[in-house]
């Protein structure tokens, strides 16, 4: 009896396949085996025969949409930067999404980067992916040798030690609380559709740290950035993080120091974060790909709750309207504004 | 032991070279009488310029080792450190951390042989240091062909100097612009046009050649067309450099380090190395 | 713009301590209201040192927190009045990030009341002169800053 | 070289007694919440009286931290106008006294060595690895992301240790291997090590992987320009996000970039770790970048490990501890690739 994830895995080789044997797609993004248990490698498939390569599985955490921009120019024909367009339709490629990436792809269409009539989406359902770093906690001080998935269990090997963990518990913080399993966008529907997830507070973890004080906040956050070594994975894995120059790089002037000072880092991290406000579609990709298990995440989550809060908006819902802060309303609230009259009235 | 420490100097003069003000020349003299005599270089080589607050870049010097007491450096304003370097006056402390590099082989492959040098642009400092170099040393070198190239005369460095070598009988200088421009009655046209009407035959010659890539490729053809053989041709590149002492990695072009290796190389070293510079 | 050198140790160490706040003010109203506040002799705290803008809605969260990095104790953003943009909707965007920002900024604990902003016409000069008391005063129950400030060490 | 026998309660003493009046470091156990204010991340400053374990395999982060720290302050400077000195840079005071690890691994002790090739000339590494001396565990298993002994190590090396610490038999065994390491021991009463525990750990020696770099060494020989062309880097250039998390956690990657700090008219240039994954890396002021595409800096970074490093300098430039395979986002695995170069004729 294959499991959820082996009929997965063969609907969208079947599926890539059928895209690239008949011409709709030059290209499909998914991703194939890792090397280490619980890693996948993102992977352009081109040609119909290395279909077989494509896998589908749990720990599918990066953001396919991140590759999309550079695929989607690797298959147009080459021309310099001052050349023309080339006539007529140009390429397609074919991209597996679930919800959150799904959204990423309508952001990418909002910001000019992907011409959403060139990409197939490849729609999976999203069931939670799993965090690599819950399950080595689990085992910490034990090298995990194999895991293996089922349905709703993982099986973890060692060397010594065989051990089954409930699938759910070690599913990612993000994929947890996410309310949109399912993509916004579907071309081709790989496997079956989820309806939304209720979540009565997908904000909890922004609320924990909201309810603490000014002080223990300002520890919390120079606690939690400390072990940054600037490597800035969470930005490059990130499918928003597209500026040719990245502010860390400007010289003249230079906003960010480069080294590992405490402020600087932690200027990066606020700034990054900030410039995903209203676009981050909480993907998680940030914090799953950081070597040091930095939780980045809570800030953007926390700005994903001032949008939603103060904007009605959840980056990517709306296939067809701007993006939040790219637009406005006459009557935004303002609350925030210093007056006279309220000088007067707090009589500070 | 490799020092990072850049030798303090004073601007001694600012001179602006070219009718844009992008480019101008800065007279340094050094604050140590003891570090003055200690630097030692030749023409080819280049020196970290450092700004305390800015930061360092590698410029070429331009100055011969002939000239002794103080050294020149043309600067284009380009960068966050160009663009400060050019907000400076005569009389302000700045850095020198130097001399990098390897420089032309003055005392080996071009010695007693004619020598062609060829420049394009902005390109012709160290080729300035260069040929001043070979005329103070006359008698060990056979013929010296200077071509030089700019886009408009204004744009053309080292104005009064030129008018002083294209007195000298003893060098063949070739001045070209690019285009036709009034009050200009010298040579019209693109370096390596006039490079293949003057150039002498290869027989006993190196040729120098410093310029912007396209000017290189294109001038290459008509030096080959006549027998030119890379082994004969130095170029010198350039690369994002940190340390300028073959630490840092910045400036790698596959094995080679542009800093320590170079930056002076002949066409056929340059050839065997990937292309990215 | 706000390069690390701008806010030198020229004051004097022992004079007790007063707020150095930094205000961005957009040059079609804001900065004509500080002028005017000048001309038409309203007292205002010396605290603050003005960085002229063209429009609320070009300050960015580089600026703010450049500026706070560098020392700031305390930051006034101020512009047009929703609809008086020159620029037509800059303050309004300007109107939507803002909130985020300082929300952020709260949440990772910066204290509430370093980064304000406010609605400053060209005609509100006596306005202007008390936003600058509330926000002077605010930051000054503050007291010095000492979050997210970029010190050196000297040694290796 | 001196052997001594020690207990654990011998080994924690020991380390305690350091620690009194050195700066010793070990690795962070388990996943660091926080960094200490005064240690790179991944380490910790050892203090009180916890016993010293060393999780298996590489630590987290690598020790070139307190070789090569991140960042360096290489001159310092004022730019107040009242000062004459306005503007001159000056040698930084330098920081005294030894630093002790304890707990590396041979692999990381192996990369010391490794980048004292491109470091000999540099004035602040030498003076770091003078002050430095560094006790390590070897190991006795290898993780399945280990390779020292492919790329010519060995789990149970010493090479650039000064006591090497190894669990034989349920006792460990200390070797002193040099005079730095013989000073650290100088005051202190230890149990010489039996003929027999000598014997077990040459044992042990003999029985683990050995440096064996024969079939890597067949790459060195291969020619450059072929290696620059082959296929592989086009796939994964294509699957590479350009982050720096391997070459941030790579022991032997030391590019490094310069930059200068001021702050309140004091000012600084410091020299902090680069990565060849970063576009500005190479990029000229012009605009023109010579690796402006992801491929070639993804190519660079192996090509630079596994041939432009051993034409210049004779060894690889890796030492096979496993931490690119284990951090890299998108699981580029450098035995892979080796696996691919290694087919190209």
């Amino acid at each position: 009896m294959p499991t959820i994830n082996e009929k997965l895995t063969e609907e969208i080789r079947t599926q890539a396949k059928a895209l690239l044997a008949n011409g709709t797609v030059a290209a499909v993004i998914g991703y194939s085996r890792g090397s280490l248990p619980m890693t996948v490698k993102p992977t352009v498939v081109r040609t119909a025969e290395d279909c077989g390569k494509l896998v589908w599985n749990s720990f599918c955490v990066l953001n396919l949409a991140n590759y999309l921009p550079e695929v989607l120019k690797s298959v147009e024909p080459p021309r310099g930067p001052r050349d023309p367009k080339p006539e007529g339709p140009l390429a397609k490629v074919a991209v597996l999404a679930t919800g959150c990436w799904s959204r990423n792809i309508v952001v990418q269409t909002q910001e000019h980067q992907v011409d959403p009539e060139r990409v197939v989406v490849m729609g999976v359902a999203s069931r939670g992916m799993v965090s690599r770093r819950k399950v080595e906690e689990q085992f910490a001080g034990r090298e995990i040798l194999t895991v293996e998935e089922l349905d709703h269990d993982l099986v973890v090997k060692g060397a010594d030690f065989e051990e089954k963990i409930n699938r759910w518990s070690l599913v990612r913080d993000n994929c947890q609380t996410c309310t949109h399993p399912d993509p916004v966008l579907v071309d081709v529907r790989i496997g079956e559709p989820a309806s939304e997830r209720k979540n009565p507070n997908p904000f909890q973890q922004v609320d924990e740290i909201e309810g603490k004080s000014s002080e223990e906040r300002w520890a919390w956050f120079t606690s939690e950035f400390s072990t940054c070594i600037r490597c800035y994975a969470c930005r490059n894995a990130c499918p928003l993080c597209y500026c040719p120059t990245c502010f860390v790089d400007d010289a003249k002037p230079q906003w960010v120091g480069k080294s590992l000072d405490a402020v600087d880092t932690g200027l990066f991290h606020l700034l990054r974060a900030y410039h995903c406000a209203g676009r981050c579609t909480d993907c998680g990709a940030c914090e799953s790909v950081c070597p040091m298990g930095i939780n980045m995440r809570m800030l953007t989550k926390k700005l994903n709750k001032d949008v939603l809060n103060l904007y009605g908006v959840e980056a990517g819902m709306q296939p067809g309207s701007p993006l939040p802060l790219t637009t406005y309303a006459t009557n935004d609230p303002q609350k925030f504004i210093v007056t006279e009259a309220k000088a007067v009235k707090e009589g500070v | 032991m490799i020092s990072y420490l850049p030798y303090p100097v004073r601007i001694n003069e600012i001179k602006v070279e070219t009718e844009d003000g992008n480019l101008k020349t800065f007279k340094l003299v050094f604050e140590n009488e003891a570090q003055r005599k200690a630097w030692k270089h030749v023409p080819g080589q280049f020196a970290m310029l450092s700004l305390a607050g800015q930061g360092e870049i590698p410029i070429g010097i331009a100055s011969s080792p002939t000239e002794e007491g103080h050294l020149l450096f043309t600067v284009n304003r380009a960068g966050k450190v160009t663009t400060a370097l050019h907000q400076m006056h005569t009389g302000e402390r700045m850095g020198v951390r130097g001399p990098l590099g390897n420089g032309f082989p003055i005392d080996t492959d071009m010695k007693g042989k004619n020598i062609v040098i060829i420049a394009g642009g902005f390109a012709v400092t160290t080729l300035r240091a260069t040929l001043i170099y070979l005329m103070e040393h006359r008698q060990d070198y056979g013929k010296i062909t200077f071509i030089y190239g700019a886009r408009t005369p204004g744009m053309l460095l080292y104005q009064d100097e030129l008018q002083e070598w294209a007195k000298r009988d003893d060098v063949d200088l070739h001045i070209t612009v690019d285009r036709e421009a009034p009050g200009w009655d010298g040579l019209v046209g693109f370096v390596p046009t006039i490079a293949g009407q003057v150039a002498p035959s290869p027989g006993n010659s190196v040729a120098l050649i410093c310029g912007p890539p396209i000017m290189i490729k294109f001038t290459m053809p008509p030096l080959e067309k006549i027998g030119w053989t890379d082994d004969q041709v130095y170029l010198s590149l350039e690369n994002r450099m940190k340390c300028g002492e073959g630490v840092c990695c910045h400036c790698n072009v596959g094995p080679t380090l542009v800093c320590k290796d170079g930056p002076v190389f002949t066409r056929t070293q340059v050839k065997k190395l990937p292309v990215e510079y | 713009m706000t390069s690390e050198t701008n806010m030198t140790s020229e004051t004097n160490e022992t004079a007790p301590w007063e707020p150095k706040i930094i205000a961005f003010l957009c040059t079609w109203c804001s900065y004509a209201g500080a002028d005017l506040a000048g001309v038409s002799r309203f007292q205002y705290p010396p605290n603050i040192r003005i960085v002229k803008v063209p429009c609320s809605g070009r300050v960015s969260e580089n600026m703010i927190l450049s500026a706070l990095k560098s020392g700031a104790d305390g930051i006034l953003v101020s512009g047009c009045h929703p609809g008086d943009c020159h620029f037509i909707s800059g303050n309004m965007f300007a109107r939507r990030r803002f909130p985020l920002l300082s929300n952020l900024l709260e949440f990772v604990g910066i204290e509430p009341g370093r980064v304000s902003f406010s609605w400053v016409s060209a005609s509100e000069g006596e306005q202007f002169a008390e936003i600058v008391k509330t926000v002077t005063e605010r930051v000054k129950a503050l007291g010095p800053a000492t979050r997210l400030i970029k010190k050196i060490d000297q040694a290796a | 070289m001196k052997v001594f026998r020690l207990s654990q309660t011998e080994l924690d003493s020991m380390v305690q007694g350091w620690s009194q009046n050195r700066r010793v470091y070990r690795p962070a156990a388990g996943r660091q919440q926080s960094a200490q204010a005064d240690c790179a991340p991944g380490w910790e400053r050892v203090a009180g009286s916890s016993p010293l374990t060393v999780a298996t395999g590489p630590s987290k982060t690598s020790v070139k931290t307190f070789l090569f720290p991140q960042p360096e302050t290489m001159q310092t400077y004022t730019l107040k106008s009242s000062d004459p000195d306005k503007g001159l840079l000056k040698e930084p005071e330098k920081t005294t006294g030894k630093q002790i690890i304890v707990g590396l691994r041979p692999c990381d002790a192996r990369s010391v060595k490794l980048n004292n090739l491109p470091f000999r000339e540099d004035p602040f590494y030498q003076a770091s690895l003078a002050r430095t001396v560094m006790v390590g565990f070897t190991c006795n298993t290898m993780c399945a992301t280990c390779f020292c002994d492919q790329m010519g190590g060995s789990p149970m090396g010493t090479e650039g240790l000064d006591i090497a610490i190894s669990q034989v038999d349920g006792t460990m065994i200390a070797e002193v291997l040099t005079p730095a390491g013989e000073e650290l021991i100088a005051d202190l009463s230890l149990t010489p090590a039996e003929d027999s525990d000598i014997n077990a750990l040459a044992e042990r020696r003999k029985d683990c992987p050995q440096a064996d770099s024969a079939k890597l060494d067949a790459l060195k020989s291969r020619d450059l320009n072929k290696l620059y062309g082959a296929p592989v880097w086009q796939a994964l250039g294509e699957s590479c996000i350009n982050c720096g998390a391997c070459t941030f956690n790579c022991p032997t990657c030391y590019c490094f970039d310069v930059q200068d700090e001021v702050v309140r008219g004091q000012g600084r240039r410091i020299r902090y770790w680069d990565s060849c994954m970063f576009p500005l890396y190479s990029l000229h002021t012009t605009g023109h970048n010579p690796r402006g595409q992801k491929m070639q800096r993804t190519r660079n970074r192996f090509m630079h490990k596994l041939k432009y490093f051993p034409d210049r300098y004779g060894p690889f430039s890796c030492v096979g501890c496993g931490r690119c395979v284990q951090d890299c986002p998108v699981n580029i695995d450098i035995r892979e690739v080796i696996h691919d170069l290694l087919a190209v004729e």
